[in-house]
This record gives structure tokens, C-alpha cells and sequence, in this order.
């Protein structure tokens, strides 16, 4: 596609109590070079209306940061990130535009975390799950027994939290930056049984910027955004198993084979909001024996992933752009992939709908 | 979060009946009365109406806390699988958590979803507990 | 632009107590012909997660609805819809796509009037308007002092209102179909004065659903979209004057001077919320005299405008699309314009942001 | 609707002062402290606090009815000009509504704005009243 990431910043997924929206898109955007220069925003967030009382704030972001740009809000739950990619990318590959900011920006610690947990528990289908009492870690929970009985050992779930603490401690906008071992996981809170906090992404306030631009950039330091793809799961009760990610698994799959990668050695960032997710599709695709070893992966979640990194919904798709970006093109945590390619996968509730963004460098 | 009487009105025959969705095209059963097959995406759709009956294949117990489950955690939520073949997501009632077994025969019963606190409505629907084989 | 509308459908805009968000979009999804093949959704909805609890919209409609391609949710308040359909015309322009359905749906009926105004109210800035006690009508009363004290007179809005419910009475998805006189604003509740319930839109429920192809119809029942234009303006109260609505104003000036239009003589739909703005816009564009007279307007919002056909938010600027390919093509309410182009004007909140959209058989 | 606290917290200086933002490129005054003039889009900007004191320019008397101002219908919302030379809008309070005139001279005083009903956190900020002239 004639559309390439040639930028961005992100800040450090934290409690930001002192920031809000605004503040957090405007302080992502001072600090990216590259985006001084653009002709369109896409916000992409998800919780502005419940947890600040804002709509439009995609407008109300651009007036207050000095942009008067056409500006856009998207939102597809978790997704939201690489829909914004792919939209923005779209905007510069028609010719209408020619370099496209995506802000994506979330607030999740503005009440109490039952309710950031209700909020996010919203993703699901209301009428039909959230009424029943089926939360996303009542998925996460079911999906991993299912694998459990299937022969996949607990401590594969841990391996994956262990390893995403492990990439996190160098990375500087990472959130979790500390170590976790298979012991830290025997006094876990548990959510839902058998799935513990130690196996859920960390819930933090971000913002990630990135600039799609029509060209690339002079110096070499971009990547194209050569495809962006979706799939459309089933709900996750009308599945003959809750752990059949056929959406993620599929396009995965089909991308792989298209571009020829081996998912040990390219740049990727899988969405991995619970540890069962990332197993399971690992598993699906071919690469987990019953060890569950992930030493042979090498750009795996370099960011430490949703669980370590952290995941500020509505930003975390535009967190793992700029990620596979710099790991492509610059360094992130001090690792530098010399692969060609580079993937971002991202899923919304358990696999209801996925996409994939394929970047080159 | 207050809930809204028209969009729970809307929805009542799904949260007090087991309405299944059966595909003229393709065959498949699908939980919930709905307009299109989620698996073959045809409207050729017929309804039928569970007997409520079913085994539990899975569960576990809930101790996320959201805002409408302050008041009633660990909860238990499992899936039947109903004698109708098709599977549905559920919370169990009506037994003590350390005595939960899976594959236990179970029973719909309609019990409280949620109350519009403190002065509001009461919404009902299906949860499901096991029943007692001596 | 490589997109053109080719068909689509609408709802009629009402108190739809008996449909949900999915039941709405079902419903104006099953009436379109051409929606039965297309392959991106875009969904633009602004209340879903204030008004049904429900996050990822996107995603549960296409699952719901049997549409399993990818899709994207926009928000971007009042201008919602015309943000959705410029996106979904540079997803077909880029190639990506060949055809984007894009839907509109809204539900305002789910609790009393009071929370729709508030769920309203929250398009403005809150931490610097809601709070401080303005809502949209304060706006809209405060620009109507100024244009009155600048010698507009009052009666100037009730003929914006008059003609409204005239032309929606032949419109069959038009909310509000009767007549009222000048008499009726004698007695009209007062909702920040001088501005009168019916100097206000109609709250009502609704789905537009239209298709945007890469490829004209081959019947040549087909509108092009040639351009798509967006222009940010200043929050009201940084404003000379608050009935300055310089982004409408300046889009409106750069399309009629560019394609030589006579808002007079083109079939056009204007943001009406309330009568204030669309006599402010026709005022600064010089198409007003003392009289304020209308009758020279041939197919000025013929559907009834957000007065009368009625303002499901989301939905309305698909509804306005939906009407200007009506007319141009074929008819609506009877009538059906001659000439080439016509327009879409939407605006959020006050003209802090505003879009235009150009339509060409 | 619940409001967080934080949020109010992070705004409190806008809400309990008159801060305005006064461009070094454009030299334009802008209400509320923001890190960018809306009018020319520097961010060489500087901030200035407002006596509170100014002149009624209009206002207008608020009778549409929304979640949070059930209580106090009407309301009297105004734009007043500052002494610094900028314009506000906020609520007039402190004079019965058939006595507000324009032109009056209007200062800044800390009103309520929203309680979290029933047993939550009052937030203050300021509002508008005329000054008695003898
Ligand atoms: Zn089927
Ligand atoms: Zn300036």
C-alpha cells in the first residue's frame, strides 16, 4: 500500500492521575518530530465517554492542541488501535491526504478498578454476556481450562507472563518493569479461576502517536504498512470451544504464508490481554509443543506485550505500531530485528474480531 | 450505571427463556433468538424453545469485581451443554461452590440479574442450578 | 473521487422502543439491495456506550447481522456520519476496498428526555462547558441574541422551523409530519429563551445505511462523491461572537465558489439542530435579506431537516447522504433536483468542527 | 453520572480561578489555561489570572433540563466580558431573574457546581454576580 509509518512517541503507560485526554494527547504529540506536519488526526479511544463525560474528542483534542485538521474518533474495542492504522493508511493510499496522525489515548484509571473492569467488561455483548455475568477473564478462564484438559500444562500460561515481565524491564514506556517467576504465581489473586492477575494485562492510562504519511521517510527510517486485514469471530459461547481463536488464528496463519514468516524470527506483537490468548493461538498455528518454550522466539512482544507494557485500550493497538516500527528500523529495549517484516496482531474481547497489520521495512 | 427499562423490556423473551436459534441453511443451533445464522450468516432461520435442561460441561469461579458484582462474589459461571445439543454460557446457583462438580445434570431456573440500586428496577433471567439426583 | 453512493436505505426516524442498536441496523441492512455484497462496515453511532452499555458496536452489529467483514465504529459527535462516509469513500478510492456499507444508527429513546439532553450536552467540552452549566441550547439562544441585536428578526428563525415541517410532511421518513404556523411559537415551551422547543431538532431514533463503491451503478442511478472537506473552528466562547460560525461559513464559500453552486438552485441538506445556525450560515454567505425569505430555495433539506425529519445523532449525516442521492437520482418527498451537484453539511456542537461533502450525478 | 475525582481534580485551577492564556505569537487572550492558543496555534503562551470582575455582555435564561441541572431550572447563563478583555461564559447567580439586566457590572465568586448524588463529593467553581452599585 502506498502508505508508510515514518514516526511517532509514545508516553509511558502509567496512572497518570495528573493527565487526562487531553493532557496525554498533547503530550504525545509535542514530543513526535513528525507530527508538527499533518493534514488529518485519527483518534482512536475507547473510554472517554464513560470515564470523562466527553463525546467528540477527537475534536475537542485537536482544538485543544493547536491542530485544525480534519480529525476522526475510532472505536472497535480493543481493536480500535489497528483500525485507526488501517483507516489512516486508506486516507493517504486514496491520495486525499498526505501524512495522517493516529492519536490513541485512554484513561482507565479515572474511578475505582471495578469500574475501569465494568467499562472494560462493556466490549463483550451486554445483553447477552455482561447481564449473564460473563466477564473477559470468565472467558480467559474457560478458554485455559479447555487447553488444560487438552494437555497444555499450567505453567505454559506462566511461561508467557514470566517472559513478556522479562521484555518489559527495557523497555522505557513499559509499565510493568519487574520480574515475575513461576513462584509469584502461586499467591496470585485469582480472577477467575484457573486464571490469575499474574496471567492479565496491566491496566494503565497511555498515549501512542504515530504519522502514516503518503511517502517515505527520506532517511530510511520507516516502514510501509504493506496490508492491515480483519476477521470476524464467533461469539465466544456459540464456538464448539471458547479456545478456538479461528478469527486470529486464520489471518495469521494466512499472512505467514503469504509473506513467507516464521513468527520466531519477525518482529511481532500479539495481543495478549490474558495469557490464554497468545498460547492458544501459538498453539493453533503449530508453534507450541507441550514445553511451551518461548527461548526460540526472538522478537516476540519485545514491548512486554499488553501484560507487562500495559494496555490502555483505545491506545495499545497505536503502542504496538510504533513498537514493531522502532524494532524494525531503530531499537526498542535495546533489541533491533534485522528481519524484513514486521506483524501487529490485535483482537477485540476474545476473539469477537481480529486484525493484523503486515509493516516492511 | 443505571439500566434502561426498554432496552431490558426489549430483550426479556432471551433472558427468560432458552430461545435457540436452529439454521435452515446449515443446520447449526445457536444460543439466543436471532435474526441471521452467526455460522453460514443465512435469515432462513427457525426457533425453538429449550427445555432448560442440560449438563455442565465447564465452570469457574468469578472473583473479578466489576460494578454490577460487588455484592455476590466468587460467583460460579459455567456452560451447559442443553439436552437440545447446543451449549450456553450461565451463571450456577443453588450450590456451594466447593461442591460444584462438572458434568452434574442441571435445571434452568429464572433468578435476579440485576436491580437498578437502591430504589430501582429488578431485572430478571435464566441462571441454572444443579440438580439433585438421590 | 474513485467512490460513489450507490444505494441505501433508511429507517424512519421515531420513538423505536421495540428496537435496540442491532435491531435498528438489522432492520436498514435487510431493506438495501445493494448492502446484501459489500465488503468493510462503518458504523457511526455517538450514544451506544452512554445509552446501551455497549463497547466494540462494530463488531457485535456485523456479528449480529451476519455480515462477517471487517468493520470500524466512528464517533466524531454530531458530525459523525460525514466523517464515516469520507473514510469509507478513501477506503474504496485506496483500492482496499471495493464496497463499504457504511451504517448510522442511534437510539435516544432508552431513558427520559432530560438524560438524551444530557448524553447530548456531553458533545461539548464537559470539564469547561457542561460543567459551568452551558448546554447546547445556551449556545444556540446566545447566537440568536446577537443575530436578532444585529437586526435579524424573529421571526426570521420561525420561517427556518415553518418550512421545515412543510417540507417533511411528504417525506416518509421524516419524524415530525405536520405543519406549524408562526402562531405556534406563541406558546412554545421555552428551552433557553429566546430559543423554543421548536426552534430545536427532533430527538429521534434511527438507521441510514448507504453503500459507497469504487465503481459508479450501472444503471447510472449512481452520485459521485467528488470531494469531502472538514474545517475545525474556535470553542464558542473564544469567539467575537458566538453566531460566528466561520468553519461552515468557509467550507460552504470554498464549495460553491469551486463548483459554481447556487445554494438556491442545488439540492443541499444543512445542520439545522437549531434555527439559529442555518440563518447564521445563510446570513454570512449572503443569502439573506431582512425578509428571510425561503421560497427562492428549491431543494434546501428537502428530507425536513434536523428539525423535522428529526436527529438520530449518529445516524444523521447519513441520513442527509441518503437524501441528496435521493434526490439527486430519484425523488424524495416528491421532489427530485435537476441539478448536478448537491450538498452535505454537518456540523459538531457550534461549528467546533464542521464537513461538507459534494455529491455529483 | 458519577464524577471522578481525579478529573475534577486536574481541572480545579481553571474551575476555582480566571486564568487566561495570552499568546506570545498572536498576542490573542483566550479563556481557561491551555498549553496552545486556539487562534494561531503557538505554544508560546503565557497566563495571566483575572480580577474576576467584568461586564454582563447577554445571557440567557435556561429552562432545558438535563441530568444535572434538574435542580435549579431556571438558570441565568451569561457572557461576560472581563476587565482583561476576554470574554467567559458562566451561570449568573445571587439576583432574581427578572432583575438581571445587560451591561450590569458582574464579579467572580466560588459557587457549587455538581454533587455526586446522594453521598459523594461537591465540586466548587466559579460563577457570576452583579455588583450592587448604590
Ligand atoms: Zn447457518
Ligand atoms: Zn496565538
Amino acid at each position: 500500500m502506498r502508505a508508510h509509518i515514518i514516526g511517532g512517541s509514545v508516553v509511558k503507560v502509567d496512572r497518570h492521575f495528573e493527565l487526562g485526554y487531553r493532557d496525554l494527547a498533547y503530550k504525545v504529540t509535542k514530543d513526535c518530530l513528525e507530527c508538527s506536519d499533518v493534514d488529518y488526526v485519527i483518534v482512536s479511544s475507547v473510554l472517554p465517554e464513560l470515564s470523562a463525560h466527553q463525546l467528540d474528542l477527537g475534536t475537542h483534542i485537536v482544538q485543544w492542541i493547536g491542530k485544525k485538521v480534519p480529525v476522526a474518533r475510532v472505536e472497535s474495542g480493543e481493536s480500535s488501535g489497528l483500525a485507526a492504522v488501517e483507516l489512516a493508511a486508506s486516507l493517504v493510499a486514496s491520495g486525499a491526504y498526505k501524512r495522517v496522525m493516529v492519536v490513541g489515548v485512554e484513561k482507565v484509571t479515572e474511578y475505582p478498578t471495578y469500574t475501569a473492569n465494568y467499562f472494560y467488561s462493556l466490549t463483550l455483548d451486554y445483553e447477552y454476556e455482561v447481564l449473564r455475568g460473563v466477564s473477559p477473564p470468565v472467558y480467559a478462564a474457560l478458554a485455559m481450562k479447555e487447553l488444560i484438559k487438552s494437555g497444555v500444562r499450567r505453567d505454559c500460561f506462566s511461561n508467557w507472563a514470566i517472559r513478556m515481565h522479562e521484555n518489559a524491564v527495557s523497555v522505557p514506556h513499559a509499565m510493568l518493569k519487574f520480574k515475575i517467576t513461576h513462584e509469584s504465581f502461586k499467591d496470585a489473586q485469582v480472577l477467575s479461576d484457573p486464571l490469575t492477575l499474574y496471567d492479565s494485562f496491566a491496566f494503565g492510562d497511555g498515549a501512542a502517536a504515530i504519522v502514516v504519511s503518503s511517502t517515505p521517510d527520506r532517511n530510511g527510517s520507516s516502514v510501509e504498512i504493506v496490508l492491515s486485514k480483519t476477521e470476524v469471530g464467533l461469539p465466544a459461547y456459540a464456538r464448539d470451544n471458547i479456545s478456538d481463536l479461528t478469527a486470529s488464528t486464520k489471518l495469521l496463519k494466512e499472512v505467514t504464508n503469504r509473506f513467507e514468516l516464521d513468527l520466531r524470527k519477525v518482529a511481532v506483537e500479539l495481543h495478549d490481554s490474558y495469557t490464554t490468548y497468545p498460547i492458544a493461538i501459538l498453539r493453533s498455528l503449530g508453534y507450541m509443543d507441550d514445553r511451551c518454550d518461548l527461548d526460540e522466539f526472538e522478537f516476540l512482544n519485545t514491548s512486554g506485550g499488553l501484560k507487562a507494557r500495559g494496555h490502555p485500550i483505545g491506545a495499545t493497538g497505536i503502542y504496538q505500531a510504533y513498537e514493531v516500527f522502532k524494532v524494525l528500523t531503530d531499537s526498542l529495549g535495546g533489541k533491533r530485528a534485522l528481519s524484513e517484516y514486521g506483524l501487529v496482531h490485535s483482537m477485540s474481547g476474545p476473539d469477537n474480531l481480529s486484525r493484523v497489520l503486515v509493516l516492511k521495512r | 450505571m443505571k439500566l434502561s427499562v426498554p432496552q431490558f423490556w426489549r430483550v426479556k423473551e432471551n433472558q427468560y427463556k432458552l430461545i435457540i436459534t436452529v439454521c435452515g441453511e446449515c443446520g447449526r443451533k445457536t444460543m439466543f433468538k436471532r435474526p441471521v445464522c452467526p455460522h453460514c450468516g443465512s435469515s432462513k432461520v427457525e426457533y425453538v424453545e429449550s427445555t432448560g435442561v442440560g449438563v455442565l460441561e465447564s465452570f469457574t469461579k468469578v472473583y473479578y469485581k466489576t460494578n454490577s458484582s460487588e455484592d455476590r462474589l466468587p460467583e460460579l459461571v459455567g456452560v451447559i451443554r442443553l439436552s437440545e445439543g447446543v451449549r450456553v454460557i450461565g451463571e450456577i446457583v443453588g450450590v456451594r461452590e466447593d461442591e460444584l462438580r462438572e458434568d452434574v445434570k442441571v435445571e434452568a431456573v429464572l433468578r435476579r440479574y440485576l436491580s437498578d440500586d437502591p430504589y430501582g428496577v429488578i431485572y430478571y433471567g435464566i441462571k441454572f442450578k444443579p440438580v439433585l439426583t438421590h
